[in-house]
């Protein structure tokens, strides 16, 4: 989603009120805000809030909201609920569930009657399109006094609590860190009191999991990570079109939003621009808190973080120009499959791609080991690792050993040390820990490479991979969670490696059925997906892979790229196809590259848009419509 | 620049650059470099007194009790942290009017 | 009276405790739980209107759905209860005024609730690891409870709390005669006791312990069930026993006088509840299905009706005239130890084992009303089942952070507590059979009650919501380590056993 | 095995306590000839209600052992300089002093030689505290020490914490250098304005409170902690709940304690006399229900929930180096427990650097805090301890309850009754005049002890 700031002007003075000066006073011209909608539209965005000051206060709000609905959006206004009557009328005329009012209560101080009156009246109007907002700037609010309102006027079951921050310049009354403790501890009573009702609890930016039980997560649906890493760009779009991180940190950075790519992009140089204060942390003792170091928090809010430092400010005038280019594609470098071409074929690759192909892995020759693939042809590997055209890397990811590894983890050290000394391979990628150990006590020259069947997905565990391998491969099941794979980064301490058009549906549990039948060769692979895939065509959508022309968002968070697919690569054309586009970041679809079920079937054409969404959508997939609707718009459908 | 107007010359935090007393360190922040970097002692203490205001002559004074007796080095640790500091334009010299005696 | 001769009379009464505290009061708590404990105070005082002893705004005027600490059930689905208990609750009674409604439990507290509001006055400790049964006297002004190990208290508002004692084993059951002068406590050491003001009158012997006592209300007969199956009848004040009614096949556990004093009604375990003609002895009617025991029977004021609590969590209600079954109250989720009418006949309070208090309107909006204790509201979320997430079992993409279930994580490599069942399906070495298994069960892994995996444990994976479609995993109780339905997710857990 | 249970007349109940066995009971008269007769000459087990009380009063339990061995300093104190920018009347800290104050070098030296003694004693947080007259009236020796703490907890790799005891009137800059390194600051405030200025003027006599008000509000939205400590006189002894309730609402510190004011030459002269103990004792009662309601911590010096020998640094190895390279065991001045008949010298810093400390003296002073006669009879024995060895219970000091005594049991006495939920048993204990007489005259506490 995004918000847009229609205009500065506000008819009430609220003591916390962190809009404030942040933003130069004006409104948003019409044909401003209609292209910010069509910006918008193009940037795959689905929901946009009206913010401002009093956003329904804008001269032209009723034609704005038009413009909003005519393009599709999902339109959530902020509002104090002193409502002029045409944008009530607007926003009541306009279909119940395109159009919802989140009402900011002033709880806890007096309110003259006549404010509170005109407040209850508009809600009233609205009923359940509207559901209450609380800000708490102390400890100590009536929280009740939400609900009651609410329950007053039939309003949604929805409390949405957000804290208040202070201000760069400190001029507005903020919750200080100190009392985060106690808030944390009012918000599980007064969740305890409404649950039973009916009532959730929606949470705003800037709360930190430290202040809650684990049983308040569970009972919210939250884990610790998600209401940890609240605080990021929406971003807020100021009626001068320039798009600024949040509302206490305005006079940051503000980026001029025409002429930028997409709002992903635009929270992207956002995200780099608070990047470096995440380090900090609202509390002192965040500095030693495992949740920050994991990157399960980012240390709450940025703005509250910053009032521990000392700071002189920022009053660089950002160039409008070189903010806007797409990032510089760094090199970046490839490690492909072995397909049973001559010395030739390599050597062809590597002088075409030079410096980009990092490495050819192909899969261990131990019989009865296997490297959970079928065998495969390797008439022409000896003479390519004797020609030495190009690094190879052995793939030593037996997934499911026969044996414990007590009995093999000879045999594969010794071959490993055959390959190591004859062949000059100084690579290899494994999937077991110890065996893992073992190599690097003996061969300490190889290069390790943790491979994504182990399922490594969490920064506890990347820390703990540390000193024993060089490499990793995360689980692919968070390709699409730059954060994630940032703070995974950051644990790992080394080289991230992402496997790009893996296609499997990563948390699936036949996967390792699947592995094991190809691995025995007693079972034939397409047999577990095939089933599930007829029944939900749709969930292809949900596969893991991503398309060269989306390579760009994952630069900031990968050193390595990882394709896949020895089997469905066989054609040495196909291959090169693949490889070259991949290299050079042309378009190309799933069916075309390979790996994993999700493209053997069938054609299968993904919009762009979706593509898109994608990266950025909570992955909530069992009950998001987007990808049922994609699906259904995309060829797919008569393809099976 | 001659030693002593060196010596007495006070500094303060470039601008966009902020600091945090992180641990037993400091976090100085550069926000439009966008890098951060961690500095432990000795390197903190000249910092924190820099962006005081002290002068060059106060720090090495000071320096030497908060090492104790491996005061030997003070001098050189003094002159590498400053003058990279301000290489690198996380300190700049403050005007000469804002000496702070 | 003198200063010296009120000192000898106060060294003549027996000994009494008033009040104990083990872990003597540490003020000087750690900083954040001492916020826990003072907001959770300062919430209810401010729920009640009286932040920091301020009155804040009144309440709106409509009637919503929460007052004081009595909240309305909208859902009509047994969904887990708030509680006013943290252990079963043994009985509740509604002072004849209406006003005051006593519960006793066996967490050993006697908590005083207001009614209509349901606001909770006050908590009692019952000095007494159970509170088994409480009364009150028909002018409202005493209440005694009866506990484990002979505790019969008295207690009077304004004054100390006293003890009668003489019961050596457990007070089951204590009741007041109508005229309120008399008292009768029945308890495990077979016998009952009459005591009128402190002093004990005469001790009535039973075959087995008694379980009930009910005094008619002409105040002159008293009736008593127990252990041995047999509804006693007893002549007061004198005590001799005027009749015996067989016909129970297992213990008495209520018997309840009907208020024209004509008839008494006698439930008991093997699930039946016979009414008898007080007088004549002859039994009139046997109701309820033998299949869950009943707990308690209690007659209604105005004589109309006759509810019955059972071992099943249902309350039914028949018709005296024709005893017809009237209605079934089914919202208990554990079995109902107690029931009470209001002197109006108009609301009936029970409590059951799980320590729940629900006040049934039997008239006008038939609402529900639940009791909640708010201070102890916290600990209770082991028993309140969380709202499962309602997601189905299709295959996710790189799904988000959400767990449903109710597991312990351990950070990878950390050691495992003893005694602790550790379920991950590590990507470990030989734990499949070279067969693999077979396509219908998902190959998870079990590597059964002590994690085998190596040494580095590396299936920290974080929850992913649920992958195959099996329903979302209920609570899983701490006996079995992990439902068999549902499916489990990487990660190090262990079950507290 | 020790008896330590005492048990004391409240007026409504007879309070029994057992403060190693962490029991409190309330019971009636009549209980006591029975308990006294079960637990004492191991008579038969009384009935029920007595029942469960009699069995916890046998649990055997020993008497917390006076510490033996190397000094273990919980942390280090810095008495920067003895000279004050404040006139308090009732403090006899002339700041004319001799000794006046530290040098960089001592400064240096002191911290360097404890952080060494601390890691020695396997230490695990190097704790640094402030005291003197007002350490921030040396705002260059306060960044000098803290920046040598920084460092030797960086060497060390120890976490450091940093406090000081403060009186609040510092500048912007010394405020800006607090709010980065301090952990925690005891703040001397005395109430509002009509409670503060009397007992606290500046130098020249003017009023203090606006200055340190506002320091108190910065303070309290910086990352510091704040922990006021409010000295209650017979002028603000009747406003002690006010006072709680508006720091509550007003600066919300993380806790509140009330001490009262020790009477000084100075405070006679200025005609501040020590709070009556009955009203004190009061208004502690009702402003500590007031703070628990806000969640503030509201603390006497001489309650505690852990049995303890002494309730201050002395006897605890604390190391307090003052300006004149002696390392002391209490940061009163020398000429103070000299009169007492006490030596608190526990060494000296010398010259290159080392923490000279006689262990004898360690030794000596653990052992004079361990046993003070006074106390044996008195049902505070664990948690008072005798207060302050220098002007509560120096050697040689007499059997009657003093003031502070008197006014601790009364103290100790209601908060165990709130602790028993008897809030209206302590109400009425503290509004009946005899009852209150009856427990000051109550000789000897002990259960055993003659009635």
């Amino acid at each position: 989603m995004a918000n847009l700031v229609l205009t500065t002007a506000c008819n009430r003075k609220c003591v916390y009120c962190f809009a404030g000066r942040s933003a130069p006073s004006g409104e948003m011209r019409l044909d401003a805000a209609q292209e910010m909608l069509d910006w918008l539209a193009a940037s795959g965005r689905s929901e946009i809030r009206l913010l401002g000051g009093e956003p329904t206060l804008h001269a032209k709000f009723p034609a704005v909201l038009r413009a909003a609905f005519e393009r599709g959006f999902q339109v959530l206004v902020f509002s104090n609920g002193l409502m002029p009557a045409d944008s009530l009328a607007a926003i009541m005329a306009a279909p119940a569930e395109r159009c919802r009012v989140m009402l900011n209560l002033n709880i806890g101080d007096a309110d003259s009657a006549g404010l509170r009156a005109q407040v209850s009246q508009t809600a009233a109007t609205l009923g359940n399109r509207a559901f209450v907002g609380v800000n708490i700037y102390r400890p100590g609010l009536p929280l009740m006094e939400a609900v009651e309102f609410g329950r007053k006027h039939g309003l949604q079951k929805v409390i949405r609590v957000g804290l208040a921050h202070p201000r760069l310049d400190r001029q507005n009354l903020w919750l200080h860190p100190r009392d985060y403790h106690c808030v944390g501890d009012e918000l599980e009573v007064f969740q305890r009191r409404i649950q039973p009702e009916g009532y959730s609890l929606s949470f705003d930016c800037g709360f930190v999991p430290c202040i809650f039980s684990n049983d308040f997560l569970r009972r919210v649906g939250m884990s610790s990570a998600e209401m940890g890493c609240r605080c990021g760009p929406i971003p807020d779009i100021l009626p001068d079109l320039t798009a600024i991180h949040c509302f206490p940190l305005g006079e940051l950075d503000q980026i001029p939003v025409s002429g930028v790519g997409t709002v992903t992009q635009v929270n992207d140089l956002l995200k780099q621009r608070t990047r470096v204060f995440r380090g900090i942390g609202v509390f002192r003792e965040c500095r030693r808190c495992p949740l920050l170091e994991s990157g399960q928090c980012n240390g709450g809010c940025v703005a509250a973080a910053l009032l521990r430092s000392r700071r002189t400010p920022v009053a660089v005038s950002a160039p409008a120009s070189d903010h806007c280019t797409v990032p510089s594609e760094a090199v970046k470098t490839w490690s492909i499959p072995y397909i049973d071409q001559p010395a030739e074929f390599w050597a062809t690759l590597a002088n075409e791609h030079g410096p980009a192909l990092q490495e050819v892995y192909f899969p261990i020759g131990l019989e009865g080991i296997g490297s959970g693939r079928p065998a495969q042809p390797d008439r022409h590997l000896k003479n390519l690792l004797q020609s030495m055209a190009v690094p190879m890397a052995v793939l030593v990811n037996p997934l499911v050993l026969p044996q414990p590894l007590e009995d093999l983890g000879e045999r594969i050290l010794e071959e490993l040390r055959r390959l190591h000394e004859h062949d000059g391979v100084c690579a290899a990628t494994v999937a077991d820990v110890r065996l893992a150990e073992r190599i690097k006590s003996s061969l300490p020259a190889m290069r390790l490479t943790a491979s994504c069947l182990l399922e490594v997905a969490e920064a506890s565990q990347a820390r703990l991979l540390r000193d024993v391998f060089d490499v990793l491969v995360p689980s692919t099941r968070m390709l699409r969670c730059p954060e994630r794979l940032a703070a995974l980064r950051t644990s790992f301490g080394q080289k991230l490696r992402l496997l790009v058009n893996e296609g499997c549906l990563a948390p699936c549990l036949d996967r390792k059925q699947h592995f094991f039948e190809m691995g025995t060769g007693c079972g034939v692979p397409k047999s577990l997906c095939e089933l599930r895939l007829t029944r939900d065509p749709w969930l292809r959508l949900t596969g893991t892979w991503i398309l060269p022309q989306h390579l760009h968002l994952l630069d900031p968070v990968a050193d390595q790229y990882k394709l896949a697919g020895r089997v469905t690569l066989r054609d040495p054309e196909h291959y090169r196809k693949v490889l070259r586009a991949y290299v050079q970041r042309r378009a190309l679809w799933p069916h075309e590259i390979g790996g994993g079920p999700a493209s053997v079937l069938s054609r299968l054409s993904i919009p762009r848009t979706h593509a898109q969404a994608a990266m950025a959508c909570d992955h909530v997939c069992a009950d998001c419509r987007f990808c049922r609707r994609a699906a259904s718009q995309t060829t797919m459908g008569e393809a099976l | 620049m001659s030693a002593e107007r060196c010596e007495a010359e006070t500094y303060r935090a470039a601008r966009g650059v902020s600091w945090v007393a992180q641990g037993n360190g400091i976090l100085v922040v550069d926000e439009v470099a966008r890098g951060s970097v961690l500095l432990a002692y000795p390197a903190a203490a000249v910092w924190d007194m820099a962006c005081r205001g002290r002068d060059r002559a106060h720090i090495a004074a000071s320096l030497r009790w908060i090492m104790g007796n491996e005061h030997k080095v003070v001098g050189d640790v003094v002159r590498e942290c400053l003058n990279s500091w301000i290489l690198d334009g996380l300190l700049e010299p403050a005007d000469p009017a804002r000496r702070v005696t | 009276m003198n200063e010296s001769e009120s000192k000898n009379d106060k060294r003549r009464e027996s000994p009494q405790l008033y009040a104990l505290v083990r872990e003597a009061g540490c003020y000087r708590l750690d900083r954040r739980d001492f916020i826990k404990a003072a907001i959770t105070a300062s919430t209810a005082f401010a729920s009640e209107g009286l932040a920091n002893g301020v009155e804040t705004a009144p309440k709106s005027g409509s009637a919503n759905t929460r007052q004081g600490n009595k909240m309305l059930i909208s859902t009509n689905s047994k969904t887990p209860l708030p509680l006013a208990h943290s252990g079963p609750v043994k009985s509740v009674v509604i002072s004849p005024d209406g006003k005051l409604l006593a519960s006793g439990s066996e967490d050993g507290k006697i908590k005083l609730w207001s009614l209509p509001k349901g606001i909770l006055i006050g908590t009692k400790d019952g000095q007494a690891p159970f509170v088994n049964s409480v009364a009150i006297s028909p002018d409202s002004s005493l209440l005694f409870s009866g506990g484990s190990y002979g505790a019969l208290r008295l207690w009077k508002r304004g004054i100390l709390p006293r003890t009668l004692t003489g019961h050596s084993q457990s007070v089951n059951s204590v009741a007041f005669s109508p005229d309120g002068c008399l008292l009768a406590s029945g308890s495990s050491d077979k016998t009952i006791r009459l005591w009128r003001g402190e002093s004990q009158l005469r001790v009535l012997a039973h075959d087995q312990g008694v379980q009930t006592v009910a005094i008619n209300p002409d105040g002159m007969l008293l009736v008593s069930g127990g252990e041995d199956c047999v509804v006693r009848v007893w002549t007061l004040p004198e005590g001799n026993l005027r009749a015996t009614l067989k016909g129970h096949s297992k213990p008495v556990k209520s018997v309840a006088i009907s208020p024209d004093g004509k008839m008494v009604a006698s439930a008991s375990s093997d699930g039946t509840i016979k009414v008898w003609a007080l007088l004549s002895g002859e039994l009139l009617t046997t109701l309820g299905s033998p299949l869950h025991g009943v707990n308690t029977v209690v007659f209604s004021p105005n004589g109309k009706l006759l509810a019955a609590g059972s071992s099943d969590g249902i309350i039914k209600m028949w018709a005296v005239s024709k005893w017809t079954l009237l209605t079934t109250l089914d919202r208990h989720l554990f079995g109902v130890n107690t029931a009470a009418f209001s002197p109006d006949s108009k609301l009936l309070a029970s409590g059951d084992n799980g320590g729940c208090i629900i006040l049934w309107e039997l008239d006008g909006e038939m609402r529900r009303w639940v009791l909640f204790d708010l201070e102890f509201i916290k600990e209770q979320t082991k028993l309140l089942g969380y709202d499962q997430m309602e997601r189905i079992g299709i295959l996710v993409c790189t799904c988000n952070l959400i767990c449903t279930c109710n597991l312990v994580w351990l950070p990878a490599g950390a050691a495992l507590p003893t005694g602790a069942i550790c379920v991950c399906n590590t990507i470990t070495v030989g734990a499949v059979k070279p067969g693999g298994e077979s396509k219908s069960e998902s190959s998870r892994t079990v590597i059964g009650t002590v994690c085998a995996c190596d040494k580095i444990c590396t299936c920290n994976t974080i929850c992913t919501c649920n992958t195959i479609s099996h329903a979302a995993p209920s609570l899983p109780t701490p006996s079995a380590p992990f439902n068999d339905g549902g499916t489990y997710f990487g990660g190090h857990y262990w079950y507290p056993t | 095995m020790t008896m330590d249970v005492y048990h004391l007349p409240t007026g409504t109940v007879e309070l029994v306590v057992s403060p190693l066995r962490r029991v409190s009971a309330a019971v009636n008269e009549a209980a006591i000839p029975v308990l006294r007769e079960a637990l004492l000459w191991n008579g038969p087990l009384p009935e029920p209600p007595l029942h469960e009380l009699t069995v916890a009063l046998s649990e055997p339990r020993d008497e917390p052992a006076v510490p033996k061995g190397a000094a273990a300093p919980p942390f280090l104190g810095l008495i920067l300089t003895r000279s004050c920018n404040m006139g308090c009347r009732y403090c006899d800290f002339d700041s004319g002093q001799s000794d006046c104050d530290m040098d960089e070098e001592l400064v240096s030296q002191s911290l360097g030689g404890w952080a060494r003694w601390v890691v020695d004693a396997g230490g695990r947080q190097l704790n640094l505290h402030f005291f003197g007259g007002e350490p921030f009236v040396r705002p260059d020796l306060i960044e000098l020490a803290v920046h040598r703490l920084r460092f030797l907890g960086q060497k060390y790799d120890l976490p450091t914490h940093v406090e000081a005891s403060t009186n609040g009137l510092f500048n912007r800059e010394t405020l800006g250098f607090v709010e980065d390194y301090f952990d925690a600051i005891v703040l001397s405030l005395d109430g509002q304005a009509q409670d503060h200025n009397p007992h606290r003027p500046l130098r020249g006599g003017a009023a203090s409170f606006d200055s340190v008000w506002a320091m108190a509000q910065a303070l309290a939205r910086s990352p510091v902690e704040v922990c006021v400590r409010c000295c209650v006189s017979s002028v603000n002894v009747g406003r002690m709940p006010q006072i709680a309730e508006w720091l509550c609402r007003e600066l919300r510190p993380s806790s509140v304690t009330f001490e009262s004011m020790k009477p000084t030459p100075p405070s006679a002269a200025a005609g501040l006399l020590p709070p009556d103990p009955l009203l004190f004792a009061r208004g502690f009662v009702a402003a500590r229900r007031i703070a628990r309601l806000a969640g503030i911590e509201c603390v006497y010096a001489a309650l505690s929930d852990r049995p303890r020998h002494t309730f201050c640094p002395v006897g605890q190895d604390a190391f307090i180096v003052a300006p004149d390279r002696s390392v002391r065991s209490c940061y009163l001045r020398k000429s103070d427990w000299l009169a007492a008949g006490l030596d608190m010298q526990l060494g000296r810093v010398d010259e290159d650097g080392r923490l000279l400390i006689g262990t004898e003296a360690v030794q000596r002073l653990r052992d004079a805090v361990a046993d003070r006669v006074r106390c044996r009879r008195c049902f505070c024995r664990w948690s008072c301890a005798g207060g302050c060895v220098v002007t509560e219970t120096p050697p040689g000091h007499g059997l009657p309850y003093t003031d502070y005594c008197r006014q601790t049991r009364l103290v100790q006495a209601s908060v165990f009754l709130e602790n028993l939920d008897m809030s209206e048993q302590a109400d009425e204990l503290l509004s009946d005049e005899q009852a209150v007489a009856r427990l000051w005259e109550h000789a000897d506490d002990r259960l055993g002890g003659g009635q």
